[in-house]
C-alpha cells in the first residue's frame, strides 16, 4: 500500500503546484478540494494493513469528516462566496504566476533536502509524507503572502493547514477522537467567520482586495501632519 | 557613618517653612486645587523622610521613586501652561531615569567587584536628582515651574538626598584605596563643573526662580568638591574631615537659605504676578519684610561672612589648603582646582544675588504689577524667617559639626567671633551715623541725583539683565545666550518701542539631551516601517522569525 | 599688640590716598592737594547731613557702614606684627579676603538701591572685577601655603625663611606681580579705574557711590584707603621673608612699606593710562596665568 | 491544578465580569455615539460569554491538542467582537486578527505534534523544533514581537470591553500555554528555550517601546504597552525556569520564599495580575475618552484634568501604573525582574523601559494636562463605575503590597 501513499503525496505536490500557477477562484478552489479529499486519504492509506489488521472505527470516522469538511463543505462554501461576491480571478498578484510556480517549486526542492537532512527514521508511515508537508505549509503560507484577494488568502490558509495534517498522519500522530474532531471544527469555524469576513468585506470596500486592508499602521507618523484616524 | 539625622531636619525644617508659606501662598487658588496641591505635598515630604530612614535597598528605591513621582504632582500643579506641562514631563523623565540607574546600581553592588561600575551608576543615578551637569536639565525648567513652596522643598531638601544616598550606599567603600581616586576624582571634577557652571548660567537668568534654579546647581557642585576632596584626603586627615564636614554644613546651609529664598521667591510671584527680574524691582520699599530677609539669606548663601554660609564653605577651603600641604602632587593638584574654582564661584555667586536682590528689590518698580505690589500676609514671611533664624543657629551648629569629626575649632570659632565682632562694628558704626545724621536729616526728599537728569524714570536704570551683560559677555562662548535686538519703528521722531531682549537657555538641554532624544525619535519612526499595515509583511515577519529561531534551535 | 599695630594702621590708611595723589602730582609737575587731604575732607563730611534719594532704602542708609565695619574687622585680623605668637593662630585668610567681600556686596546693594543707571553701571562693573579677582587671590593664598606650609593667614605672611625665600625668587616675584594687579583692581585705580575721572561713563567705584554724602560717603572713602591700607600691607608681607627682627619692628616696616606701595601706585597710575573697559578681563586673567605660573614654578623647581 | 492555573482562572473570571458590567454601560452609549451597523447585542454577549468560556477551557484543557483546540477557539470567537461596529477598520482588523493568528495557531498546532512525536521518541531535536513552533505559534498569540503585529489594530479597533479582555485575559492565556510547553520540555533543551523566550521578550519589549514614541492613538499605545508587558511576562518565566530547581517545571507561590526563585516567582504572578487589571482600567477609561471625543488621536484630547475630571484621575494613575512606578505593584516586580536578572538584561530592560515611560508619561500629560481643545461630548457616569472599582482595587493592593514588601525585605 505504500506506493499508494506516495502516489498520494505525489499528488498533493502536483496540486501545490497548480495553485501556485493559477488565478481562477473557481479552479483553486477546487484545487483545494482536491486536497482535502487526498488529506482525508491519507490515514487510511498510510495505515499499515499488513501489521496492524482493518483500522478501528476512529481513523474511518477521522478521514470520512476530513474528507467530507476540506473536500466538499469549505470548498462549496468558498464557492459560493466567489459567486456570490462575483470574484472570478486573481488580477495582479504581487508575485506574477509563473514565478509562484518556480518558488513552489523550489520550496518542494528545499523540502525534499531538508527532510532527507532531518534523518527522521523512526515512526514515519512513509519518507515522502514529511517533506510533503513541509512544502504544502510553505506553499499555503506563500500563497497568503503573495496574493491579493481576500478569498485566496483563505485557500492559502486551508494549504497550510492540509500540510499540517499531512505531518501528522505522516508521523502517525494519535490524538484521539476528540482532538481529531476538535481541530476540524476549529478549522470549518475559522473558515466559516472568515467567509462571511469576505462577504462583509466586499460589501464595505466594494472589492476584495486585501490592499484595502492596510490602512491601519504606524508608518503615516512618518508624516507628522498627516492623521488618518477613525 | 550614619547620617541619616542631618539629611531628615532639612525635610522637616524646609517642609514646615514651606507648609506654612503654602497655606498662604495658595490663597488665590480654586479651592478644588488646593487638596491636589496638599495630598502631593505631604506624598513628597513623606517619600522624602522615607527616603532617609527606609530600612532596605528596595524600600530606599520604593521611597525615591514615589519622591520622584509625589513632587511631579507638584511641579506640575499649575498645568494650563504648555511650559509647566514640559517640565514636568523633562522632571519625570529625569527621576525615572535616575530610578533606574539606581535599579542597575543596586544590582551591581551585590556583586563582589563591581564597586565602581556600581558607583558611576550611582553617580549619574543620584546626580540626576542632584543635578551633576550634564544631568541637571530638569532643575531650571522644573523649579520655575513648581509653586514656590514646593521648589522650596524640593531644591533645599529633596535634591541634596542624592548626595544622602551617594553617602548612605557608597560612602563605605568609595574612600578605601583602590576606589578612592577614580570616585573622588569623579566628584570632584562634577562638582568643579557644576559649581562654576552652575552660577554661571545663574547669573544672565532674568526668571528669578530660574536664577535660583541654576544657583542649586551651583551648591550643589560646592557640596560635591567638598565630598570628592574628602574621598581623596580620607587618608590624609584632617584634609577628609574637614571637606566632609564642610559638605555637609553646606547641605543644611543651603537648605535653609535656599528654600527660604524659594519661598521669598514665591512671595513676590504672588504679590506682583511676575518673576521676571526686568519687570520687578522697587518691592523692598513695597515688601519690606520678604526684600530683607531675601537679602539676608542671600548672603548666607553667598558664602559671605558673618553668616553660616560662609563656615561650610570655609571647612572646605580649609580642606583644600591642607591638601595644598601635603606631598602628594594628586592632592596639591585638587587642593588647587577646588581654590581657584571655589574663589570664582564664590565671585559670581555674590555677583549673581546682587543682581537678584538689585533687579528684584532695589531701585524703581519697572512695571505696573511691581509698583502696586504690597507686602504679603505675615505668616509668608514668618516661613522665612524661620528658615533664616534656624541657618543662624548653624553657626554653632557647624562648629559642633566639626567636632564630631574630631576637628579643631578654633577655626571656625574665630570665624564666628569676628563675623559677630562685623556685626557689632557695624551696628556701632550706624549708631555713629545716626548721630551724626538725626532721622530728621535723612528724611527722603528729592529723586535719585543720576547725575543731573531732572526726571530719572525706572526705565533708565540699570536692569538685571544690563547688570550681567558683561559677565555674561565674558562667557558666551559656553552660555551662547540668545540675543535679539526689537528695533525701533515709525519715524525716527515718533519711534515706537525699541528692546534688546536677552535670553540663556540652558545648553545641557538644548545642546546635548534634545538632540539625543530627537536622533532616536527618528531612528525609531524608521522602524515603524515594519508595521505599515501590510498583511503579507507581517505574514512574512513570522516566517522569517521563524526561521531565524529554528535556525538557533539547530545551531545550539 | 597686634591692636596696637591696626589702630595705627587705621589711622594712617587716609595718608595712602593721600601719597597717591602727591606722587602723581609730582610727576606731572603740580603742587599736589597735600598728603592730608582725605583727613580733611573726612572731617568734612563727617559733619555734613545725608540727604538720600525717594528712591533708596535702609539698604542705601545701612551699606556704607556695614561695608566700613567689615573691612575695618578684616584689618583687625591681620597679623599686623608678622608673628604668628601674637596673632591668632585660627585665622583663615579666607575670612579676610571674604570679609572684603562682605564689604563689596553692600557696597554693590547701596549702590543698585538708587536705582540710579550711572550707580548700577558702577557696581555692574564692580562686581565683575571682583569676580574675576577671586581666583587669583586664591591661587596666590595656595601658592602661600605651599611656600610656608601654614594655613592660618599670620602663618602665611610670617612665613617662609630667607633661603627658601632667595631660592624661589622668581616665583615669589611674579605672585607679588599677581597681587599687585588685584591690588589695582580691588583698590579701583589705574589701570582698571581712574578714581580721578569726571565722566560718569568712564568711572567704576566713583560712579556707585554718586548719592552718597556726608558720613555716609566719609564711611565710604575711608573704607576705600583702609582696604588699601590692607592690600598694600599684605603684598609687602607676601613679599618680605621671615625676618629677624622684633615683632614691633616688623610691624613698624610693615606699615612704612605700604607707605612706598603707595608710591608705587601714584608711579604706575602717573605712567600708563586707563585701560579700556573691554580689556580689562584680559589684563585679570593675565594676573591669573602669573599667579598659577607662580605655583607652577614653586611645584616644579 | 498549579498556582499559575488557578491564579490565571480567577484573574480571567474577574476580568469577565469586569468587562461584561462594563459592555452593560458602554454598548448603548457606543451605539447612539458611532451611529452606522453594529452587531446586535445577543450576539455581542453570546460571543463575549463564548470567549470566557473558551479561555476557561484553554486554561483547564487536560492535554496539549485539547488545550491547542481551546485557544483556536478563543480567536474564532473573539474575531466577530472586534468588529462589533462594522466600519473599515474593525473589519480589518477583524481580517488580519483572524488570519496572523490563525496561522500562528497552526504553527502552534505543526509544534504540538512535534512535541507529541518528541514525547514519544525523546528527540532533543524535535523538543527544540517543536518548542520553538509552540512559542510562535502561541506567542503570536500572546503578542510577543514579532508574531505581535494583528495585536495593535485588534486592539485599537475593538470596543473598549472587548479590548480590555484580550489585552487582560487573552494574553494572558497564550501565555499560559506556553508555560505548559515549558514544562514538558527535557533538562537538556530548557537552556535554549529560556533563551528563546528571553529573546522574544527583550525584542517584544523593544519593539513596544520603539512604537509608542511618538504613538498618535491612544488606544494603539495601550495595545503596544500589551506587548512589552507581555515581552517582560515572558521574560520573567524565563528567568524563573533557568532558576527552578525542581525538574518538574511546576511553579509554586510562596511568599516566604526570598531566594531568587521564589523572587522571581512572586514578581511574576505579580506582574500578570497587576498588569492585567491596570491594563483593564486603561482600555476601558480608553473607550469612555474615545466615546467622549470620538477620536482616537491623542493630539485631540487635551486638557482632561478640566473638562472630564473622573477620567484623568484614572488615565493619568493608570498610566503611571502602568509604568511600572510606584506605589503600583508593577514597580516590584520590574524591580524583581531587575534585580535578578542577568546584569545585561537588567540594563537592557531598563533603558528600554525608560523609553516606554517617556512615551506614555508624554501622552499622558499632554491628555490629561492644559487647557482643552475640544469640547467633550459628555459621557454617563455609569461609564466610570468598573474602572473607579479597579482603580481602588489597584490602589490599594499596590500600597499593601509595597508596605509588605518594605516589610519582608528589611533586613
Amino acid at each position: 500500500m505504500t506506493s499508494l501513499a506516495e502516489i498520494l503525496l505525489a499528488l498533493f505536490l502536483l496540486t501545490n503546484l497548480i495553485l501556485a500557477g493559477t488565478g481562477r477562484l473557481p479552479q483553486a478552489i477546487r484545487l483545494v478540494a482536491a486536497q482535502g479529499w487526498l488529506v482525508g486519504l491519507l490515514p487510511l492509506v498510510l495505515w499499515s494493513w499488513p501489521t496492524a489488521g482493518t483500522p478501528p472505527l476512529r481513523v474511518w470516522l477521522v478521514a470520512l469528516v476530513n474528507a467530507l469538511v476540506k473536500g466538499v463543505l469549505l470548498p462549496s462554501l468558498l464557492a459560493y462566496a466567489v459567486r456570490k461576491v462575483q470574484a472570478k480571478r486573481e488580477l495582479e498578484p504581487l508575485v506574477s504566476f509563473r514565478l509562484s510556480q518556480i518558488i513552489v517549486f523550489a520550496l518542494c526542492v528545499a523540502s525534499f533536502v531538508f527532510g532527507k537532512c532531518l534523518h527522521i527514521a523512526e515512526a514515519i508511515a512513509s519518507e515522502l509524507a514529511i517533506p510533503v508537508a513541509f512544502a504544502t505549509m510553505g506553499t499555503g503560507l506563500f500563497l497568503i503572502c503573495s496574493r491579493r484577494k481576500a478569498i485566496t488568502q483563505v485557500l492559502g490558509f486551508l494549504v497550510f493547514e492540509n500540510g499540517i495534517t499531512v505531518f501528522g498522519s505522516g508521523i502517525l500522530m494519535e490524538y484521539g477522537l476528540v482532538v481529531e474532531l476538535g481541530i476540524l471544527l476549529d478549522v470549518f469555524v475559522l473558515v466559516f467567520v472568515l467567509g462571511i469576513a469576505i462577504f462583509q468585506i466586499n460589501r464595505t470596500f466594494s472589492s476584495l482586495d486585501t490592499d484595502r486592508l492596510n490602512q491601519l499602521g504606524d508608518v503615516h507618523l512618518l508624516h507628522p501632519h498627516h492623521h488618518r484616524h477613525a | 557613618m550614619n547620617f541619616d539625622i542631618l539629611f531628615l531636619l532639612p525635610i522637616v525644617a524646609v517642609g514646615l517653612a514651606a507648609a506654612i508659606h503654602a497655606t498662604a501662598y495658595l490663597h488665590g487658588e480654586a479651592l478644588l486645587h488646593r487638596p491636589r496641591f496638599w495630598g502631593f505635598f505631604l506624598a513628597t515630604l513623606v517619600a522624602m523622610a522615607g527616603v532617609v530612614l527606609a530600612p532596605g535597598k528596595i524600600a530606599f528605591l520604593l521611597a525615591w521613586e514615589a519622591m520622584g513621582l509625589a513632587s511631579a504632582g507638584l511641579v506640575a500643579f499649575e498645568n494650563e501652561e504648555k511650559a509647566v506641562r514640559k517640565a514636568t514631563w523633562i522632571y519625570l523623565l529625569a527621576c525615572h531615569a535616575g530610578a533606574c540607574l539606581l535599579m542597575l546600581a543596586g544590582v551591581l553592588l551585590g556583586r563582589p567587584d563591581a564597586f565602581l561600575a556600581a558607583f558611576f551608576c550611582g553617580i549619574v543615578g543620584f546626580g540626576l536628582k542632584i543635578g551633576f551637569p550634564p544631568f541637571h536639565v530638569w532643575l531650571p525648567e522644573a523649579h520655575p515651574a513648581a509653586p514656590a513652596p514646593a521648589s522650596a522643598v524640593m531644591s533645599g531638601a529633596m535634591i541634596p538626598l542624592g548626595f544622602y544616598g551617594l553617602l548612605r550606599f557608597f560612602w563605605p567603600q568609595c574612600h578605601l584605596a583602590p576606589y578612592a581616586t577614580p570616585c573622588g576624582w569623579t566628584l570632584l571634577v562634577l562638582g568643579l563643573v557644576g559649581a562654576l557652571g552652575g552660577i554661571l548660567f545663574a547669573l544672565p537668568q532674568a526668571n528669578l526662580k530660574r536664577l535660583l534654579a541654576f544657583s542649586s546647581v551651583e551648591n550643589m557642585g560646592v557640596i560635591a568638591i567638598g565630598l570628592g576632596l574628602a574621598v581623596l584626603g580620607w587618608d590624609a586627615q584632617p584634609i577628609g574631615a574637614l571637606a566632609l564636614a564642610g559638605a555637609l554644613a553646606h547641605v543644611l546651609n543651603h537648605a535653609l537659605l535656599k528654600g527660604g529664598l524659594f519661598l521669598a521667591a514665591g512671595s513676590v510671584l504672588r504679590q506682583t504676578g511676575t518673576l521676571d527680574q526686568d519687570l520687578l524691582g522697587g518691592l523692598m520699599k513695597r515688601m519690606p519684610q520678604t526684600g530683607t530677609l531675601f537679602t539676608l539669606n542671600a548672603l548666607g548663601l553667598a558664602g559671605l561672612p558673618p553668616f553660616n554660609g560662609f563656615l561650610g564653605e570655609l571647612l572646605i577651603y580649609s580642606a583644600a589648603f591642607a591638601a595644598v600641604r601635603t606631598s602628594s602632587s594628586a592632592l596639591i593638584t585638587a587642593g588647587f582646582l577646588v581654590l581657584a574654582f571655589l574663589a570664582l564661584t564664590g565671585g559670581f555667586a555674590a555677583a549673581a544675588y546682587c543682581k537678584a536682590i538689585g533687579a528684584t528689590f532695589l531701585g524703581e518698580p519697572r512695571s505696573q504689577a511691581a509698583a502696586e505690589a504690597v507686602e504679603t500676609p505675615r505668616r509668608m514671611w514668618l516661613a522665612q524667617l524661620l528658615l533664616f533664624v534656624l541657618s543662624l543657629a548653624m553657626v554653632p551648629g557647624t562648629i559642633y559639626l566639626a567636632r564630631l569629626f574630631g576637628l579643631g575649632t578654633d577655626l571656625l570659632i574665630a570665624a564666628a567671633v569676628f563675623g559677630g565682632a562685623t556685626a557689632a562694628l557695624a551696628a556701632a558704626l550706624i549708631a555713629l551715623r545716626r548721630f551724626l545724621c538725626p532721622r530728621g536729616a535723612v528724611k527722603p526728599a528729592c529723586p535719585t541725583w543720576d547725575c543731573g537728569y531732572a526726571e530719572p524714570t525706572a526705565r533708565m536704570a540699570y536692569t538685571g539683565t544690563a547688570f550681567t551683560q558683561p559677565l555674561a559677555d565674558l562667557f558666551n562662548p559656553i552660555l551662547h545666550a540668545r540675543r535679539h535686538l526689537i528695533p525701533f519703528r515709525g519715524h525716527p521722531a515718533t519711534p515706537t518701542d525699541a528692546a534688546l531682549v536677552g535670553e540663556t537657555d540652558d545648553r545641557a538641554l538644548a545642546g546635548f539631551w534634545r538632540p539625543i532624544f530627537t536622533f532616536f525619535a527618528r531612528l525609531f519612526q524608521q522602524v515603524h516601517l515594519l508595521q505599515n499595515g501590510s498583511l503579507h509583511l507581517y505574514i512574512l515577519l513570522i516566517i522569517l522569525a521563524v526561521m531565524a529561531l529554528l535556525i538557533a534551535a539547530f545551531v545550539s | 599688640m597686634n591692636f596696637l599695630f591696626f589702630i595705627l594702621a587705621v589711622v594712617l590708611a587716609p595718608l595712602l590716598p593721600g601719597i597717591v595723589n602727591q606722587t602723581k602730582a609730582f610727576f606731572a609737575g603740580r603742587r599736589g592737594p597735600g598728603f592730608f587731604r582725605l583727613y580733611f575732607d573726612l572731617w568734612k563730611l563727617l559733619r555734613k547731613s545725608c540727604p538720600r534719594s525717594t528712591t533708596s532704602t535702609w539698604l542705601f542708609d545701612l551699606a556704607p557702614a556695614i561695608s566700613l565695619a567689615a573691612t575695618l574687622v578684616a584689618g583687625m585680623i591681620f597679623p599686623w606684627t608678622l608673628d604668628t605668637a601674637t596673632t591668632l593662630s585660627g585665622i583663615s585668610a579666607v575670612l579676610f579676603f571674604y570679609l572684603l567681600g562682605t564689604g563689596r556686596f553692600f557696597t554693590v546693594l547701596g549702590a543698585l538701591d538708587t536705582g540710579s543707571a550711572f550707580e548700577g553701571m558702577g557696581a555692574s562693573r564692580e562686581v565683575q572685577f571682583s569676580a574675576l579677582v577671586e581666583p587669583i587671590v586664591f591661587v596666590i593664598l595656595g601658592f602661600l601655603v605651599l611656600a610656608t606650609g601654614q594655613t592660618s593667614l599670620a602663618g602665611l605672611l610670617a612665613g617662609y625663611d630667607a633661603g627658601a625665600w632667595a631660592h624661589h625668587s622668581i616665583s615669589l616675584v611674579l605672585a607679588v606681580l599677581a597681587f599687585f594687579a588685584v591690588l589695582l583692581s580691588e583698590c579701583c585705580r589705574v589701570p582698571f579705574d581712574d578714581p580721578e575721572t569726571h565722566l560718569e561713563l568712564t568711572m567704576i567705584h566713583e560712579a556707585m557711590i554718586l548719592d552718597n554724602a556726608g558720613p555716609d560717603l566719609a564711611f565710604i572713602l575711608y573704607g576705600a584707603a583702609f582696604k588699601m591700607m590692607l592690600l598694600a600691607a599684605f603684598l609687602v608681607a607676601l613679599l618680605l621673608p621671615a625676618l629677624p627682627l622684633a615683632a614691633p619692628a616688623k610691624a613698624a616696616l610693615l606699615l612704612a612699606s605700604t607707605l612706598g606701595v603707595a608710591v608705587l601706585v601714584g608711579i604706575v597710575e602717573s605712567v600708563i593710562a586707563r585701560m579700556r573697559f573691554l580689556k580689562t578681563p584680559q589684563v585679570l586673567s593675565g594676573a591669573l596665568m602669573v599667579a598659577i605660573l607662580a605655583t607652577l614654578l614653586f611645584v616644579l623647581f | 491544578m498549579n498556582s499559575l492555573q488557578s491564579i490565571l482562572l480567577t484573574l480571567t473570571s474577574v476580568l469577565f465580569v469586569a468587562d461584561l458590567a462594563q459592555s452593560f454601560f458602554y454598548l448603548p452609549t457606543a451605539d447612539a455615539r458611532e451611529g452606522g451597523e453594529h452587531m446586535s447585542h445577543g450576539v455581542y454577549y453570546a460571543c463575549l460569554c463564548g470567549f470566557f468560556a473558551t479561555m476557561v477551557f484553554a486554561l483547564l484543557a487536560p492535554s496539549l491538542p485539547l488545550m491547542w483546540v481551546a485557544v483556536e477557539l478563543t480567536t474564532l470567537v473573539s474575531a466577530p467582537l472586534i468588529a462589533y461596529h462594522r466600519g473599515t477598520g474593525s473589519l480589518e482588523a477583524m481580517w488580519k486578527y483572524l488570519l496572523i493568528c490563525s496561522i500562528g495557531i497552526g504553527l502552534a498546532l505543526f509544534g504540538t505534534m512535534l512535541v507529541m512525536h518528541a514525547q514519544t521518541s525523546g528527540n532533543a531535536t524535535w523538543f527544540k523544533a517543536g518548542f520553538v513552533f509552540v512559542l510562535a505559534g502561541y506567542g503570536t498569540k500572546t503578542g510577543l514581537a514579532p508574531f505581535h503585529t494583528w495585536l495593535p489594530d485588534a486592539h485599537s479597533e475593538a470596543p473598549a470591553p472587548v479590548s480590555a479582555l484580550l489585552s487582560g485575559a487573552l494574553l494572558n492565556c497564550s501565555f499560559f500555554a506556553i508555560t505548559r510547553f515549558r514544562a514538558v520540555m527535557p533538562a537538556e533543551v530548557a537552556s535554549f528555550c529560556d533563551n528563546a523566550m528571553i529573546a522574544l521578550g527583550v525584542l517584544s519589549v523593544a519593539f513596544a517601546a520603539i512604537f509608542m514614541v511618538r504613538q498618535t492613538d491612544y488606544k494603539r499605545l495601550l495595545a503596544y504597552s500589551s506587548i512589552e508587558h507581555m515581552g517582560l511576562i515572558v521574560m520573567l518565566f524565563a528567568l524563573v525556569m533557568k532558576l527552578l530547581p525542581s525538574a518538574d517545571g511546576m511553579l509554586r507561590l510562596d511568599l516566604a520564599d526570598h531566594s531568587p526563585v521564589g523572587i522571581l516567582t512572586l514578581a511574576l504572578f505579580c506582574h500578570i495580575v497587576c498588569h492585567s487589571l491596570t491594563k483593564t482600567l486603561l482600555f476601558q477609561t480608553a473607550g469612555n475618552l474615545l466615546l467622549a471625543f470620538e477620536t482616537r488621536a491623542i493630539t485631540a484630547v487635551q486638557g482632561l484634568g478640566v473638562s472630564l475630571k473622573g477620567h484623568a484621575l484614572l488615565w493619568l494613575v493608570g498610566i503611571v501604573f502602568i509604568c511600572g512606578m510606584p506605589p503600583s505593584a508593577l514597580f516590584l516586580s520590574e524591580l524583581g525582574l531587575v534585580l535578578q536578572a542577568p546584569l545585561w538584561m537588567a540594563a537592557l530592560v531598563l533603558a528600554l523601559l525608560f523609553i516606554v515611560f517617556a512615551a506614555m508619561t508624554k501622552v499622558a500629560l499632554s491628555m490629561t494636562m492644559g487647557k482643552p481643545r475640544a469640547r467633550p461630548v459628555p459621557v454617563p457616569r455609569t461609564l466610570l463605575i468598573v474602572p473607579s472599582l479597579l482603580f481602588v482595587l489597584l490602589v490599594v493592593s499596590g500600597l499593601a503590597l509595597s508596605l509588605l514588601t518594605v516589610l519582608s525585605f528589611a533586613k
